[in-house]
């Protein structure tokens, strides 16, 4: 039996219902999907949730033919489908937005959109794209400038240009993986009501977050994973966010880290009147000044791109100052090389973890001594003390409950949670006086960043002075003392955290006010 | 004697001795261009360019085949695109180290060349050259006329080339295929594009310019074939890529710069143009181009860097 | 380091299947020769029997063998440090040429106990300051670095031809109006000692072996090797980590042209003994095919500089005794070389199999500090 | 002594590089025909030695195997040979261009020999200075040494005694093999004016063929150039290796292993001169044959070195 099909306004036929049974996949020492079932239906949105490494991601590439099941078959309206390749799975009028995005940043907007169109004939109609590409953004409010490179996007653009991508290609089900975990909360916002729309004109859509309100707020139903199983499949009405921490992580979790009270000691980071230039040689920091005390977190809330990513490179020394002074401790450190600052007391969570805070291609225990690669207690006269680097990997991988199968496992095979907690580890066990933590649970699963949350708070008590980056407006509530919001290159308000409320930080974020 | 040679005939007669010699560069060159755009590194141009030395003239020979030179042409392209495909199995589907299977071709071509010439030829094979073509009217104009338009049609050919790069590159599908799974080909492969489909024509694309650029440089520019005739042209091609950061229209400048620079030198030694009275050694002129190349790179920085960021890189699925 | 990766536990095909690799590319090398008229059984034959046949061929090819090993040497630095030195043929005439000067001017007035060392020092410096321009040059102008050394390659040997016809010219030569681009020959004093005569077996395997460990504990016991490796992997965390990158750039091109220089050095002073027209041309491309066969390792450069000298000694005999062209020989490296690379990828998928069958965790693919470690073990 | 008489040879191009290799190639043929062919001499051959330690190995490798006469037709050769003669004493060896035969580290088994390119240089520099109708002469150079030179400076010496209006460019490429580069220079002395081009070593067959296509002439040295070019290769000065080979032969069978040096000059006939079909005045010849009986009987003296 057919079910009757109707075409969507994006130009596809509705898949009423896209099904995958049975499916297993195994990788390297991980049976990262067993015998998984999950269906989704025409105008439904559907989520999926589970922590870092549950298989989400592998059943999805499944679905989008990116991997081959070991076991198990996908059906389409009851029929059998085989995706040998995305060509197969697009075709079928499935598309997929990635954790990582898929986009050519030496491309426009209309190159990339045009990349998918597999019937276009040799020529490039960029022209036609271009307009279609308007008349789609225009359709469900998606503010895009097709005309641009992409690498000069910011990721809330990209994201936005990978779903009118999907859009375009017709995607009757679209697959989002983590869609949210860089935009900023009016991002969010946009991107639900985007999604909202979808559904209601009978998209089928799979939703992947580790947020659960957002889960919460946006889906129909709920699938938990655990361990490459499905724990359960439920309709969302009512489910308490409790219930669903517990069925990811099998156990019970606290969302706001305990914040016992501090006494905070003499200033440790001193910016003042701080301007650097980003990377189009634009000015993206102006006058920027700044205090943290010991023992106090100073959180800067701003949407992305807005100079918070130079404000960290800048103090940390990756980046020139045009002007200003930055005083660590009493001393300035502007003249500083990078080197000196990190022994001059200074650590550093960079945003970019992978790019920046590891080196993918070495084992844990030569990343976990990356800015100590020369420290005497990990030499033996000229040559390195293996046995010495051994014992304090494996005492960080321990004491930060770090996943891995050992210290000689290469970086690349950790998930990113463990990844951050490694660098976490890393940069707190030298003792810093003052922590630079850059989006420090983006991506990490609810466990995680319940532990990563909590060793901040014991940093803050131990007298650390911590300048926090986050887009996550919920974790700056609860971690900072005082929150800086930035725009555009400047600090429109500096707030404590008692008085502040995000309906206030968000128009400043937007820089519709100023404190 | 000196008094009838003009400082303008002299750079007349540069000038249409640099387009001619840049010719076999910029064949190569923009073959290379397309492979490493689409992100692999063929270190096995020279290889290529010695076979398609070899078989034009060949064919073209009375040790040959007596064929007319358009069938050498063709024959250098079809040798070209063999070994074109050979590289694209070795590195795309057996996804080998580039850099070694490069090399691992060019030693190939070179051996195949020499042995094919020893076997079959036995001794330096002439050519006959190919004609240069005078354009009509355009030849006729005063200065332009004789360093543009008296030229071997091969000539003609490579420099029609380079806008046709960038036209096929920048308005075709292809093209923007091949700038895509050069710089990411898993975004390329999620939106449906068949990488290795891409990367393999593109890599022949580049045999066939190689094999071209081959039979230019012995059909045309030399009109024999000997040994080893290449004489690392190939790398210096390869070179031309990166010099013109990816772009066709700078790989021409550089391939024009380079070949000027060497008839720089080569007329320094003819006048014997003398420095305070003393004869420059000849081997001090002969390193010009290549230290001239190196300078204006110096000076010419680009600040944004637009090399195809999956250069050399294999692509897997699934490996992100 | 504890053995884990025990051999047992290795892969006896993977280690086969070089020599599988090997073996093919002569049967397509087989075909060749048949079209040619020739025994392909006496060809091969008659190579391994130069290359291996006696004691006296055996120690000609680990002859051949040392300037390779230390070009492949030079060159697992700069790879692993993320620098492309395509360079290592004009490094290693540079080395050659400046010892040749310094040997035939002072070399001679000094005892053999200082001169052997003094030349070494001098032959690797020059070719370090050789690699060090390219370095220097990416590091601070953006200048790439494939572009730059292919280029020096060709400055490099028309500055050994303007020497070796000018100031190096071997003052006989001028005497006699021959005027033959070759230096006089060295002093005595700078000679490396013959091991195994008749063989030209000579120190500068020690010297190579050395270097090979040397180089192989720098980068992987010390915190310069860590650093350059890091640069290699990683540029953006390495400066994150404070490490300066340019600076390691250009130590890893210096260090690099150092060890072709090196190459050259011992290659002048312990076989020809004198700087000619011709010297050792090619060994600076073949030293980066030894360098990545050797898995970009200075230990896995050993065996495999061994397996080319064998190679390069065996075409040799080959061409002698059956008289094939020698272009013949190069078609078939060329072959051995694509054949060998193409069965990496083999052996890489089958180790993951292997490894998913297996349920151990994903198989190292680059060496890394420790598994190095331990294999040394 | 019964079966042939065995010759091997390495050289650093090949056999059919019509020119220093082919030269001497010919040469043993021309010997061997002599001596009645292959069941009276052998020949072995190993070219493309570029390497001067493949080429060490090779030669050691031909003494082991037994042969009477051993050549390293190169210079880069001399220091291995050297190593190597001492350990094979009842062997001969022979290599040039050189001229030394190791008497004096009390070697006797190795003959040498070199080519007086200059005396050939001069008189092609003689004919070409009257061949050209421009005035102007090119000369197309490998590297500013060794043999090469010796020719260029000769022929440079036979056009200024010649034509001393006449102009001579000359440039090098800097390779002896590089031919594309031949072009390059032959092109570019056409342009600057040059209807009669000279020039040595392998790779200047793209400069013959670009002065063909020009219709100028060429002059060639140490192989017979005319047959490829049959319109523009006015003479070639052809080195005649025969009659030195033979005598070294002689010399070996009667036990006399070494210490000959061999100098191939335009009167022992180790330079002959041989003409193609490019018809040539008879001025022009006869100032050729002066020229050559100048030398012949010492009234030409021709320099290896150009004063300054
Ligand atoms: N290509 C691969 N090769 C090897 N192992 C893999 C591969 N992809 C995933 N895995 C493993 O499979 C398991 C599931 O991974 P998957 O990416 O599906 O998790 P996820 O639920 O998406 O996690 P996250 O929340 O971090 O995105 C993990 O243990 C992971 O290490
Ligand atoms: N080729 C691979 N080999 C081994 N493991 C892999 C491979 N690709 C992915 N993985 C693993 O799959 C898991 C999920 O990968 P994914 O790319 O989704 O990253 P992640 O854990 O979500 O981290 P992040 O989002 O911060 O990048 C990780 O555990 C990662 O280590
Ligand atoms: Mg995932
Ligand atoms: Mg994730």
């Amino acid at each position: 039996m057919m079910p009757p099909t109707t075409t969507l306004p994006s130009g596809h036929t509705r898949i009423e219902t896209a099904a995958l049974q049975g499916i297993s996949k195994r990788f390297p020492g991980v049976l990262a999907n067993d015998h998984v079932n999950f269906d989704v239906n025409a105008g439904e949105i559907h989520a999926l949730l589970g922590e870092n490494g549950a298989g989400k991601s592998t059943l999805m590439k499944i679905l989008y033919g990116l991997y081959q099941p070991d076991e198990g078959e996908i059906t389409l309206n009851g029929e059998v489908a085989r995706f040998h390749s995305p060509a197969d799975s697009l075709t079928a009028g499935i598309g997929m937005i990635h954790q990582h995005f898929m986009l050519v940043p030496t491309l426009t907007v209309t190159e990339n959109v045009a990349l998918g169109i597999r019937s276009g004939g040799p020529l490039l109609n960029l022209k036609q794209v271009r307009k279609r590409l308007i008349a789609l953004s225009d359709a469900y409010g998606l503010k895009i400038d097709p005309d641009v490179y992409v690498w000069q996007l910011s990721v809330g653009e990209q994201q936005r240009v990978e779903i009118v991508k999907a859009l375009y290609q017709g995607g009757a089900l679209i697959i989002l993986d983590e869609p949210t975990a860089v935009l900023t909360p009016q991002e969010v916002d946009e991107l639900f009501v985007t999604l909202r729309q979808m559904r209601d004109e009978g998209h089928s859509l799979i939703f992947i977050s580790h947020k659960l309100y957002e889960v919460q707020d946006l889906s129909d139903r709920i699938t938990v994973m655990r361990d490459g199983r499905v724990v359960d499949t439920i309709a969302n009405h009512g489910v308490e966010q409790r219930t669903l921490a517990r069925m990811m992580v099998g156990r019970d979790v606290q969302f706001q880290p305990d914040r016992p009270p501090v006494t905070v000691g003499e200033v440790k980071l001193a910016v003042r009147s701080l301007c650097a230039q980003n990377d189009r040689d634009l000015l993206a920091l102006k006058e920027v000044s700044l205090e943290i005390r010991a023992g106090e977190v100073l959180g800067i809330a701003g949407v992305s791109g807005n100079g918070q990513r130079e404000l960290a490179e800048c103090i940390a020394g990756l980046r020139p100052a045009t002007g200003g002074e930055v005083i660590l401790n009493g001393h300035s450190i502007l003249s500083l090389s990078v080197q000196e600052r990190l022994q001059s007391g200074l650590s550093f969570v960079p945003e970019e973890r992978n790019r920046h805070g590891t080196i993918g291609s070495f084992s844990v225990a030569e990343n976990a001594i990356l800015q100590n690669n020369d420290a005497p207690q990990f030499l033996n006269g000229p040559f390195y003390n293996f046995e010495a680097i051994r014992r304090y990997t494996v005492d960080l991988i321990q004491k930060f409950n770090i996943k891995t199968p050992g210290h000689e496992t290469l970086l690349k095979n950790l998930s990113g949670g463990n990844v951050q907690k490694l660098i976490l580890a890393r940069e707190l066990s030298r003792q810093p006086v003052l922590l630079i933590a850059a989006q420090p649970t983006r991506g990490v699963d609810i466990g995680a960043s319940e532990y990563i949350r909590g060793v901040l708070m014991q940093q803050r008590s131990s007298g650390v002075a911590i300048l926090l980056i986050s887009e996550d407006l919920d974790e700056i509530m609860a971690l900072s003392d005082r929150i800086a919001v930035m725009y555009e290159g400047e600090v429109v308000g500096v707030v404590d955290r008692d008085d502040a409320d995000v309906e206030t930080l968000g128009l400043m974020m937007a820089g519709a006010q100023r404190a | 004697m000196e008094s009838s040679r003009t400082l303008l005939d002299i750079l007349i007669a540069a000038s249409g001795l640099t387009l001619a010699a840049a010719t076999p560069f910029l064949f190569a060159a923009l073959g290379e261009l397309f492979a490493q755009r689409s992100g692999v590194l063929n270190l096995g141009v020279e290889g290529i360019m010695l076979m398609g030395a070899f078989t034009s003239v060949f064919v073209i020979s009375d040790k040959g085949f007596n064929a007319h030179p358009a069938v050498g042409l063709l024959v250098a392209m079809l040798v070209g695109a063999l070994m074109g495909l050979m590289m694209a199995f070795v590195s795309v589907t057996l996804q080998a180290e580039q850099g070694i299977s490069g090399i691992g071709l060019t030693l190939f071509g070179q051996g195949m060349s020499t042995l094919l010439f020893r076997v079959l030829a036995a001794g330096v094979i002439v050519a006959g050259g190919v004609e240069k073509i005078d354009l009509p009217v355009l030849s006729n104009l005063p200065v332009l006329g004789s360093i543009f338009f008296h030229q071997d049609i091969l000539t003609y050919a490579a420099f029609a080339l380079v806008p046709i790069s960038v036209w096929v590159l920048n308005r075709t599908t292809w093209g923007l295929q091949v700038r895509a799974v050069g710089q990411n080909p898993q975004a390329a492969d999620s939106m449906g594009v068949n990488v290795a489909r891409v990367r393999y024509s593109a890599v022949i694309l580049g045999g066939v310019l190689a094999g071209v650029a081959g039979a230019s440089l012995s059909m045309a520019l030399t009109g024999v074939f000997q040994e080893n005739m290449t004489a690392g042209r190939g790398f210096i091609a390869v070179a031309l890529v990166y010099f013109g950061g990816w772009s066709p229209w700078k790989v021409m400048a550089g391939a024009l710069l380079f070949s000027a620079a060497n008839n720089l030198q080569i007329w320094v030694q003819v006048l014997d143009v003398r420095v305070a009275g003393a004869a420059i050694p000849p081997n001090l002129l002969i390193m010009l181009p290549y230290v001239l190349t190196i300078v204006v790179l110096i000076f010419a920085r680009e600040r944004q860097r637009r090399e195809p960021a999956a250069l050399t890189k294999p692509f897997e699925r699934g490996e992100n | 380091m504890n053995l884990r990766k025990s051999l047992i536990e290795r892969d006896p095909v993977a280690i086969l299947a070089p020599v599988v690799a090997v073996a093919l590319a002569l049967v397509v090398g087989a075909g060749i020769l048949l079209a040619l008229g020739k025994d392909p059984m006496e060809a091969y034959g008659s190579m391994l029997k130069g290359a291996f046949g006696d004691a006296n061929r055996l120690n000609n090819t680990i002859t051949r063998a040392i300037p390779l090993l230390l070009v492949a040497i030079g060159i697992c630095i700069s790879f692993r440090g993320g620098v492309i030195n395509i360079g290592a043929e004009g490094q290693l005439f540079i080395g050659a040429v400046a010892v040749t000067a310094f040997s035939v001017t002072v070399g001679g007035s000094l005892p053999a106990i200082l001169a052997v060392p003094l030349a070494l020092l001098v032959g690797f410096s020059a070719g370090a300051a050789w690699g060090a321009i390219p370095g220097y040059l990416k590091a601070y102008f953006d200048v790439n670095e494939i572009l730059s050394t292919v280029m020096m390659n060709q400055i490099a040997t028309q500055m050994l031809l303007l020497l070796l016809s000018g100031p190096l010219i071997d003052p006989r030569e001028i005497q006699l109006g021959t005027r033959i681009p070759q230096s006089a020959q060295l002093p005595e004093s700078v000679w490396l000692g013959r091991l195994a005569p008749p063989s030209r077996l000579h120190t500068g395997v020690f010297i190579a072996l050395l270097a090979a460990v040397v180089v192989y504990l720098l980068l992987w016991r010390t915190p310069l090797g860590y650093r350059v490796r890091a640069v290699g992997q990683n540029k953006d965390a390495a400066r994150y980590a404070g490490i300066s990158v340019p600076l390691y750039m250009v130590l890893s091109l210096t260090l690099s042209g150092g060890l072709a220089g090196l190459a050259g050095t011992v290659e002048v002073m312990g076989v020809t003994r004198r700087m000619v027209e011709g010297f050792a041309v090619g060994y600076g491309f073949s030293g980066i095919v030894v360098a990545l066969f050797g898995r970009l390792h200075p230990l896995g450069a050993i065996p495999s500089a061994f397996f080319f000298g064998a190679l390069l000694t065996g075409a040799e005999q080959m061409q002698r005794t059956i008289q094939v062209p020698s272009a013949t020989m190069i078609a078939l490296q060329g072959l051995v070389v694509i054949f060998v690379v193409s069965s990496d990828v083999w052996v890489r998928r089958r180790a993951v199999r292997r490894a998913a069958r297996l349920g151990s965790e994903s198989p190292a693919v680059e060496l890394s500090m420790e598994t190095v470690a331990a294999e040394a073990k | 002594q019964d079966g042939p008489f065995r010759v091997a040879i390495v050289m650093p191009s090949s056999t059919t590089d019509i020119s220093w290799s082919q030269s001497i190639y010919q040469g043993l043929l021309d010997v061997q025909e002599a001596m009645g062919g292959e069941s009276a001499m052998e020949i072995a051959f190993t070219e493309g030695m570029f390497d001067v330690a493949a080429a060490a190995e090779t030669l050691r490798g031909y003494a082991e195997d037994g042969y009477d006469l051993i050549i390293a037709h190169g210079t880069q050769y001399g220091t291995s040979l050297f190593d190597i003669a001492p350990d094979f004493p009842d062997t001969s060896f022979a290599w040039g261009t050189a001229t030394d035969t190791g008497a004096e580290q009390g070697l006797s088994n190795i003959f040498a020999y070199e080519a007086s390119a200059e005396e050939g240089g001069y008189v092609n520099g003689v004919m070409a200075a009257l061949m050209t109708k421009n005035n102007i002469i090119g000369v197309v150079g490998p590297v500013q040494a060794g043999d090469a030179l010796l020719y260029i400076n000769g022929f440079i010496q036979g056009v200024k005694a010649t034509n001393p209006d006449a102009e001579l460019l000359v440039a090098y490429t800097g390779s002896f093999s590089d031919v594309a580069a031949g072009t390059d220079v032959a092109n570019t002395h056409i342009a600057a004016g040059a209807d009669v081009l000279t020039g040595t070593s392998q790779m200047v067959v793209g400069a013959i063929e670009a002065i063909q296509t020009e219709g100028g002439y060429w002059f060639g040295t140490q192989f017979d150039q005319s047959p490829q070019w049959p319109d523009a290769v006015v003479a070639s000065q052809v080195y005649n290796w025969a009659p030195t080979l033979a005598d070294m032969i002689t010399r070996i069978q009667s036990g006399e292993l070494g210490g000959v040096a061999y100098t191939l000059t335009l009167e022992n006939e180790g330079q002959t001169f041989v003409f193609g079909n490019v018809a040539i005045p008879a001025n022009v010849l006869a100032a050729a044959g002066e020229a050559a009986a100048g030398i012949l009987s010492g009234d030409i003296e021709v320099a290896r070195e150009l004063p300054q």
